[in-house]
């Protein structure tokens, strides 16, 4: 299989992706209109939302959040895989992750500004989301730092912080070499801003190295703390189907399992669209799908053992609420995550499947559809069936306001990643360049290759 | 006695690698190599810590004052909230819960870290920068630029060096 | 100022006291309110008026018949709340949601403000004096005869009025219409105890055995029964009262029954007379009249199985004194009557006249005394209306239109009439049909007295005043009304009275003796009057016949099925609706009917497993057909009714009234069959058989309960014990 | 000083208020309901649309389950397959059960629900952002959201029912959560009128609503800390403790003619209401499948 070629001189990389910032084809315009298109649809149902009340989202008691809230959790989730592949990795020294980092990162900062909108759209009172902020005032008047949703927000907001700055420190050399390569104009001065005025000399590598690495180590803790805690928003309730010691590893796995399902599907749509080919590699992918079928293996794991924990239990309500979610309004879709989850990813597991392009986007798709779904069946079955008979309801499904702002979700993701390609460039060229480098030393020690660049 | 700069482009690191070697064993009046050399590349050497001396790197320091500085704060913030705040009582929790409040403490711990170990990168790495009077952006594609600065009367023996390990281009400028 | 023509017995009857054997003082001070207290200084407030500060007046309720004494908060001269009079022998500070809507009726934003006289298909606004002109015209060298008057039941002086008035034509017809009232019971209870309206005491009995009686619901007076009942639960004599009801389709009350044993519907007396039969202690016609009635029949005509029936026996020989009740579900029928009369006659056999059935306290004034009614006058009504007796009809508090069996046609009867002049709140269906209709003030805004119709405790006089001003300028009170077309007739006998405060109060003032004022003067008695808003009159009782007679009583056969219209048809009576005048009550609308949790609708009740045979679920519409008509509502599968009933509740269905009534649900009163108690005529209600049919819609009920159901899903919610383990008595 | 405070308070602010050792004083209002006087009437109810301000919110939103009852009667049926309820149906009140450790107040992140000292669930309505995790977490699932903005909603209090609003309670808009307050405004008024007179709020001073309605007397309410009150003598009788979860009927080591229970209890939210069961005659057949 072709993997980077190590002869690539390091002045056609740069070329190259500098390349994927100029001149749009056609197809990326396509993209954006049709994200942007989405965006409208989801921004106009929230400005019904907003002006009526929030009845037109036909949640209702006892169903107090419905998609907004599984959402926001699959968009959590998605962040995770850019924190995966650069932090993680990056320790582990994968230097397979070089090329295709970049815009995991960007999917971890974008699917988070995303994930933030929901916390924004599902509120009762949006004007007043800044009473949920610690900031000091007249009346000494402090939001309830007990709560998981507060924890939440600090959670979301660190992460968003930190991954924003990640991203942008590991950007810096790259923005330097945006800078000099540009002509005059607004792109010029705007890389030439951005990268502080980078030269490459020892001491900046120097303490790049160092922050770089000490980023990455916080992020780790941290990114398994941000979906402990959006767990925690259920594991830390009372109810039913929610209140699940599992929950928090649960919920990282799952985490980790639908940013790497999106990472593949990113992946081959950039692969296409910028022709990135010589860059992200079908070897990279194929160690991206055998990360992603292990992620999901885990994922299966997990479940069978909440499955299991609650059926050995003792809690009836629990176990009634699974019940409901194999049998109940919800099982269509509930076997269906369990299908798209722990069964398509079978498809994974053999070779020739691994680097076939239409296949993987398949499958891909339907992971995320079963992550999206896994979700909704976390959410929305405990409200239909809590411990109280009497205000038990499953007649009542989302209105056409729910379903257009998580379509707009989706256009706004689009929308911003669209944006970052053409002004960032997607791939790291100085990482590519050192994958290069290290692999060429590589082979000379071995004295297999001769070295030079 | 007027400063010069030099900025000698290699096109190998080897190369480059064998030039600051030379520059640091050959004793050159009017230029020291220990403050007045620096090497620049387009992807990170870390073997450049080797052959150009000893530089301790600090922003370990800022991580650590951050993180607990970060933690403290968030801990003492969210615990002197609560304990100001008589109205917020939730029945069957004490006014101020350790447990809850340890997750908004390891988060400011972590918020903490980050935020100033950048700001601790921005102040030892010396950005924002001015640009440096020689630069090359060669340097930021495929080689290896040797920023020297010297009295004039250095240049000469520096620029011998350079050419020597087959510099690719050599670019001078009076220095202010 | 009593002119010398002014007889004394003439006197006395204007101002309701005719017949009281009671002495009278001189006259009293009839000054008329002169409005000071309509100007309010906040800076300087009085003490009732105070920014913030609630006060409370007394009054009556007028949601139903039952004429609790209520207690008004009113704020800034608004009135806020109703809650009950606790000094109130009927309801004791307590008051059901009916009453509390009073104050949605009050501010009922559908309520009429101007008269209305008919132009074409519209109502056009005119005066006061113009309205009270057409009457005069109107009325112009008619007979008394030509003249109808409608109305509900009616007490204290706005019946002494109207009584006056259609006196002063020499009219007779005063139709005392209720749809629904226990009218076959009175004309029962009248048989049976001598009074048509004993005093029932549910708290000393030890066993209340109701035949459909919905006493904790709609019947008679039900926050007062409730109250009784709640006493009668902790129990009598460290003796936890045990009630027992028996109907065909379940109420409110059955669904707090310890049994609740359901018959074959119309076979309530048959039960009686099997229990009298089983019970044999009876001598002379009781043993006579429950001959034959031996348990395997009694069970087979009533489908309640002979083991109930012998544990029934064995409660009712160990809880006495018990207490028998006849409910609408006994009346509603042919045998309406005798129905009645057995459930009657096995109160005699247990021995419960004169313990738990007492004679009621009735005020001495027969003039202000309750004119009640039924559906009977419905009938009379109707064939004057077809023979085209009537000149001009008055309609007052009741809603014929609404109310009366569509088989009677009186809509269009009515248009038979020369003029019709309908006293009204809403523009509901009667008023639509009236060719003027005057606004009346709300309850909480009209003055005026009541005597309850079930006197709970010592003989009361009900004190109805304002609770606040008027809301709107051109709405009368029925008084007023009154009082002016009297002065149209004679002018020298009411002179004297600007209007009905200055009437109500000279004549309370007149009487003031008996009402328990003596030796006050004129404005303290006045002002106690209103302050505690119940006057106790020195009230006699009759003594009850304590004789069984049971001559005549004889019952049919259970009714043969009907291939055609296989299904007993039962309109539920709510609490809530009633006879749908509270239709328009948004509180009352939302408020879910506590046995279906059904909301803003109409539901058919029908039995799970008729249901299953008929391939019927849960908000199928169904068509309701009965020889008379049909109706189509969304079926409700309900367990608490016989398989061979159905049940649609009745009050919904409007046509008109307003926003919160129109359109919502069906009117099942439209479907009933015009037939009748044989010894009363009274409607017989529950006598109508259907067939059902599913139409193919569905929709969603809309209701409380969730898809559990009435389950509670193995958990703790509402628990229940076993009587044998508790003495409530020694409950704190 | 924030840090002062706390360490000068810290054992203070380290006690789990209010469940264990540190009792409300001088109040804290409770409830009993006696299932077997409460006949299931509505009453209540309509007598807490008209105190509180409740909308009326429509049969169309209603279907959406965005009714507004703060309490509201549930109607059980037993579930031994009988052909007919021939013990009738089981009615129960179901209110907000200001809960000691109450599941909703942890949780809301703005503080809009808190525990006052009286023993009260608060709920804060102008603090609210209506995220809904309160009634998310609520077991019993008795707060309700103002799905809508009901005041200025068609038909729901047009101009003329306005008038009838309570002064006393303020009307909400949409987007926060509400509930039963057990009818703090009269408890206020109380509190006030006695504290100026320098004593505590006597047994009998004040009713809420759905108690002063109720036509059977089921509902009982009053300051459990007042010995002389009827719900603390009714607690006690009962022998349900306020801060066990586990009381000594469901030990079974007391006689078993105790009927009060609180709902849900296993979960240790601690309600503040205590029910009393409903007390039946045996059925004569299949007289053992009673649903206790």
């Amino acid at each position: 299989m072709k993997d980077i070629n190590e002869d690539i001189a390091w002045a056609k990389i740069n070329k190259d992706v500098l390349k994927s910032l100029e001149n749009p084809r056609p197809l990326y315009w396509i993209i954006l209109a049709v994200a942007i298109a989405m965006v409208a649809v989801g921004v106009g149902c929230e400005a019904y939302q907003y002006r009526v009340g929030m009845g037109v989202s036909n949640l209702n008691n006892p169903h107090m959040w419905g998609l907004y809230i599984a959402t926001f959790i699959f968009w959590i989730g998605m962040s995770h895989s850019g924190t995966l592949l650069s932090a993680i990795l990056h320790l582990m020294h994968a230097d397979w992750r070089k090329p295709i980092y970049r815009f995991a990162e960007a999917m971890t900062t974008f699917s988070l500004m995303t994930a933030g909108l929901f916390v924004m759209v599902h509120l009762g009172r949006l004007w007043q989301f800044y009473y949920a902020l610690p900031y000091p005032n007249e009346r000494g008047i402090w939001p309830n730092f007990q709560s998981p949703l507060l924890w939440d927000a600090m959670a979301i907001f660190t992460y968003l912080s930190s991954s924003i700055l990640f991203l942008y420190v590991g950007m810096i050399p790259d923005l330097a070499i945006c800078r000099d390569n540009m002509k005059d104009g607004w792109r010029k001065k705007l890389y030439t801003a951005l990268a502080l005025g980078w030269e490459g000399t020892d001491r900046q590598w120097r303490n790049f190295r160092v922050t770089y690495l000490t980023i990455a180590c916080f992020l780790i803790p941290l990114a398994v703390s941000v979906h402990s805690i959006v767990a925690s928003d259920f594991a830390m309730s009372q109810q039913p189907g929610w209140h699940v010691t599992s929950f928090p590893p649960y919920f990282v796995a799952g985490a980790l399992y639908s940013g790497c399902a999106a990472i593949i599907t990113l992946f081959i749509i950039l692969r296409y669209t910028f022709k990135f080919e010589e860059y992200m590699t079908l070897s990279i992918l194929k160690k991206t799908v055998r990360l992603t079928f292990a992620i999901s293996m885990v994922w299966t794991y997990l479940n069978l053992i909440e499955f299991a924990s609650v059926w050995y239990g003792h809690d009836q309500a629990s176990k009634d609420v699974l019940i409901q979610k194999a049998t109940g309004v919800f099982a269509p879709f509930w076997w269906m995550m369990i299908f798209c989850g722990s069964i398509v990813p079978l498809i994974l597991a053999f070779k020739r499947f691994q680097t076939n392009i239409p296949v993987l986007l398949a499958v891909s798709l339907l992971l995320n559809l079963g992550m999206w779904l896994e979700r909704w069946m976390i959410v929305a079955p405990t409200f239909s069936h809590g411990y109280y008979p009497w205000t038990w309801d499953n007649s009542q499904w989302p209105s056409f306001v729910q379903w257009g702002i998580v379509f707009g979700s989706f256009g706004w993701f689009t929308l911003l990643f669209m944006l970052f390609c053409k002004i960032f460039p997607s791939v790291s060229m100085y990482e590519v360049k050192e994958m290069v480098y290290h692999r060429t030393l590589a082979k000379k020690n071995l004295g297999t290759a001769k070295g030079g660049h | 006695m007027s400063q010069r700069h030099l900025l000698a482009l290699f096109n190998n690191f080897e190369e480059a690698e064998l030039a600051v070697k030379e520059l640091r064993n050959t004793k050159i009046d009017g230029f020291n190599s220990d403050d007045d050399m620096i090497v620049k590349s387009p992807i990170e050497h870390p073997e450049v810590e080797e052959f150009l001396g000893d530089k301790p790197v600090r922003v370990q320091l800022f991580t650590l004052v951050g993180a607990l500085m970060g933690g403290l704060l968030g801990f003492f913030l969210i615990s002197g909230a609560q304990a100001n705040f008589y109205a917020q009582l939730k029945g069957g929790k004490p006014i101020v819960p350790l447990p809850a409040n340890f997750v908004l403490t390891y988060e400011m711990f972590i918020l903490g870290g980050v935020f100033i170990s950048v700001l601790g990168f921005l102040i030892c790495a010396g950005l924002p920068a001015r640009r440096s009077p020689l630069y090359s952006v060669k340097v930021s594609e495929d080689q290896i630029g040797i920023l020297v600065k010297s009295d004039e009367r250095a240049s000469s023996t520096l620029k011998a060096i350079f050419t020597k390990h087959q510099a690719q281009e050599i670019q001078e400028e009076a220095g202010k | 100022m009593m002119g010398s023509s002014f007889d004394r017995r003439d006197f006395l009857k204007v101002l309701g006291w005719g017949g009281a054997a009671v002495a009278l003082s001189g006259c009293g001070n009839t000054s008329v309110e002169d409005g000071k207290e309509t100007v309010v200084s906040y800076s300087e407030p009085t003490d009732y008026m105070i920014p913030s500060i609630g006060v409370y007046y007394n009054s009556t309720c007028a949601q139903c018949d039952a004429g609790c004494n209520i207690n008004g908060r009113v704020r800034e001269g608004r009135v806020l709340k109703l809650e009950g009079n606790p000094d109130s022998a009927i309801n004791r500070g307590k008051l059901c949601g009916l009453g509390q809507a009073g104050v949605q009726h009050h501010y009922n934003p559908d309520r009429i403000r101007e008269p209305l006289l008919r132009s074409g298909d519209k109502g056009e606004a005119i005066t006061w004096e113009k309205a009270y002109a057409l009457i005069a015209e109107k009325l112009q060298g008619v007979d008394g005869e030509e003249i109808a008057f409608v109305t509900g039941g009616m007490s204290g002086h706005s019946k002494v009025l109207l009584e006056n008035y259609l006196l002063s034509f020499g009219c007779k017809n005063h139709f005392v219409y209720e749809a629904v009232a226990p009218a076959v019971v009175r004309a029962a209870n009248e048989k049976s105890y001598g009074v048509t309206m004993p005093r029932l005491s549910i708290n000393k009995a030890k066993l209340v055995l109701s035949f459909g009686a919905d006493f904790l619901g709609s019947w008679i007076s039900p926050v007062h029964f409730s109250q009784q009942y709640g006493q009668f639960r902790k129990g009598v004599d460290g003796q936890r009262g045990i009630l027992v009801q028996v109907e065909s389709k379940m109420t409110l009350t059955g669904a707090n029954a310890d049994r609740w044993l359901v018959v074959r519907p119309g076979t309530e007396g048959v039960l009686a007379l099997g229990l009298i039969n089983a019970l044999g202690t009876a001598s002379g016609d009781a043993a006579a009249a429950a001959q034959g009635y031996d348990k395997e029949r009694v069970s087979k005509d009533t489908g309640v199985s002979v083991e109930q029936i012998d544990k029934l026996v064995e409660l009712l020989k160990s809880h006495t004194p018990s207490l028998v009740l006849a409910g609408s579900a006994a009346e509603g029928y042919v045998h309406g009557s005798q129905n009645a009369a057995a459930i009657n006659l096995l109160n005699h056999v247990l021995g419960n006249v004169g313990k738990t059935i007492e004679p009621a306290a009735s005020v001495p004034f027969p003039q202000m005394s309750p004119a009640v009614g039924g559906t009977a006058a419905l009938t009379k009504l109707g064939e004057g209306l077809s023979a085209g007796k009537f000149k001009v009809l008055f309609n007052y508090a009741a809603n014929p239109v609404f109310t009366a069996p569509a088989s009677m046609k009186l809509k269009d009867e009515l248009t038979k009439v020369g003029f019709k002049i309908a006293f009204a709140h809403y523009l509901d269906e009667t008023a639509l049909q009236a060719d003027l209709v005057l606004p009346l003030d709300s309850a909480l805004e009209d003055w005026g007295t009541s005597v309850p119709e079930y006197m709970a405790g010592d003989a009361q006089i009900s004190v109805q005043q304002p609770l606040m001003e008027k809301l709107y300028a051109n709405t009368r009170g029925f008084g007023d009304i009154l009082l002016v077309l009297l002065k149209q007739r004679q002018s020298d006998n009411y002179k004297d009275y600007a209007d009905y405060y200055a009437y109500l109060r000279g004549a309370m003032l007149q009487n003031k003796n008996a009402l328990g004022g003596e030796g006050a003067d004129d404005d303290t008695f006045w002002n106690h009057s209103l302050s505690s808003g119940i006057l106790k009159a020195a009230g006699s009782s009759a003594a009850l016949s304590g004789s069984a007679s049971a001559a005549g009583l004889t019952l049919p056969a259970p009714a043969a099925a009907d291939a055609q219209y296989p299904l007993h048809f039962i309109p539920g009576v709510s609490a809530s609706h009633r006879d749908g005048r509270h239709a328009n009550q948004p509180w009352l609308q939302e408020s879910p009917d506590p046995l279906t949790t059904i909301v803003w609708d109409s539901w058919v009740e029908i039995h799970p497993k008729k249901a299953a045979e008929l391939g019927i679920v849960e908000g199928d519409i169904v068509e309701v057909t009965s020889k008379s008509g049909s109706i189509k509502a969304q079926a409700y599968l309900f367990p608490g009714i016989h398989p061979d009933a159905v049940s649609v509740p009745l009050g919904q269905g409007h046509e008109a009234m307003g926003r919160y009534a129109k359109g919502i649900g069906a009117n099942p009163f439209a479907i009933l069959d015009a037939v009748f108690d044989k010894e009363t005529g009274e409607l017989a209600m529950h006598e109508t058989r259907v067939k059902i049919s599913k139409t193919g819609q569905r929709v969603v009920v809309v209701k409380d309960e969730g898809p559990a159901g009435g389950s509670q899903a193995g958990k703790k919610i509402a628990a229940r014990l076993d009587a044998n383990h508790v003495d409530l008595s020694k409950e704190a | 000083m924030s840090v002062s405070n706390l360490l000068s308070n810290w054992s203070e602010f380290r006690h789990t208020h209010p469940v264990d050792d540190v009792p409300h004083d001088p109040y804290k209002w409770a409830m009993a309901v006696d299932l077997d006087a409460c006949t299931g009437c509505n009453a209540c109810s309509i007598a807490c649309y008209a105190e509180n301000n409740l909308p009326v919110v429509g049969k169309e939103k209603y279907s959406h389950g965005h009714v507004m009852h703060w309490i509201r009667v549930e109607r059980y049926w037993d579930e031994d397959g009988r052909e007919f309820p021939d013990q009738g149906a089981q009615f129960l009140p179901m209110m907000c059960q200001q809960c000691e450790a109450a599941p909703c107040e942890t949780v809301c992140p703005v503080g809009a629900t808190n525990h006052t000292p009286d023993g009260l669930n608060s709920q804060i309505y102008n603090r609210c952002i209506g995220s809904r995790y309160c009634s998310a977490n609520c077991p019993f699932k008795v707060r309700y959201f103002n799905w809508y903005d009901y005041p200025t909603t068609d038909d729901v209090w047009p101009a003329e029912m306005t008038q009838q609003l309570n002064p006393d309670v303020s009307v909400r808009g949409k987007g926060v959560m509400e509930k039963c307050t057990f009818c703090v405004q009269r408890l206020t008024v109380v509190k006030g009128n006695a504290k100026s007179e320098g004593r505590i709020v006597r047994e009998g001073e004040v009713q809420t609503a759905c108690q002063q309605a109720c036509p059977t007397g089921a509902i009982s309410f009053g300051n459990i800390v007042d010995p002389e009150s009827r719900v603390h003598k009714q607690w006690q009788a009962q022998q349900v403790e306020l801060a066990k979860d586990v009381q000594a009927k469901d030990t079974g080591e007391v006689a078993s003619d105790l009927r009060g229970y609180r709902i849900l209890e296993e979960l240790r939210a601690y309600p503040s209401v205590m029910y009393l069961e409903r007390v039946r005659e045996l059925a004569p057949a299949k007289s053992e499948h009673h649903s206790a």
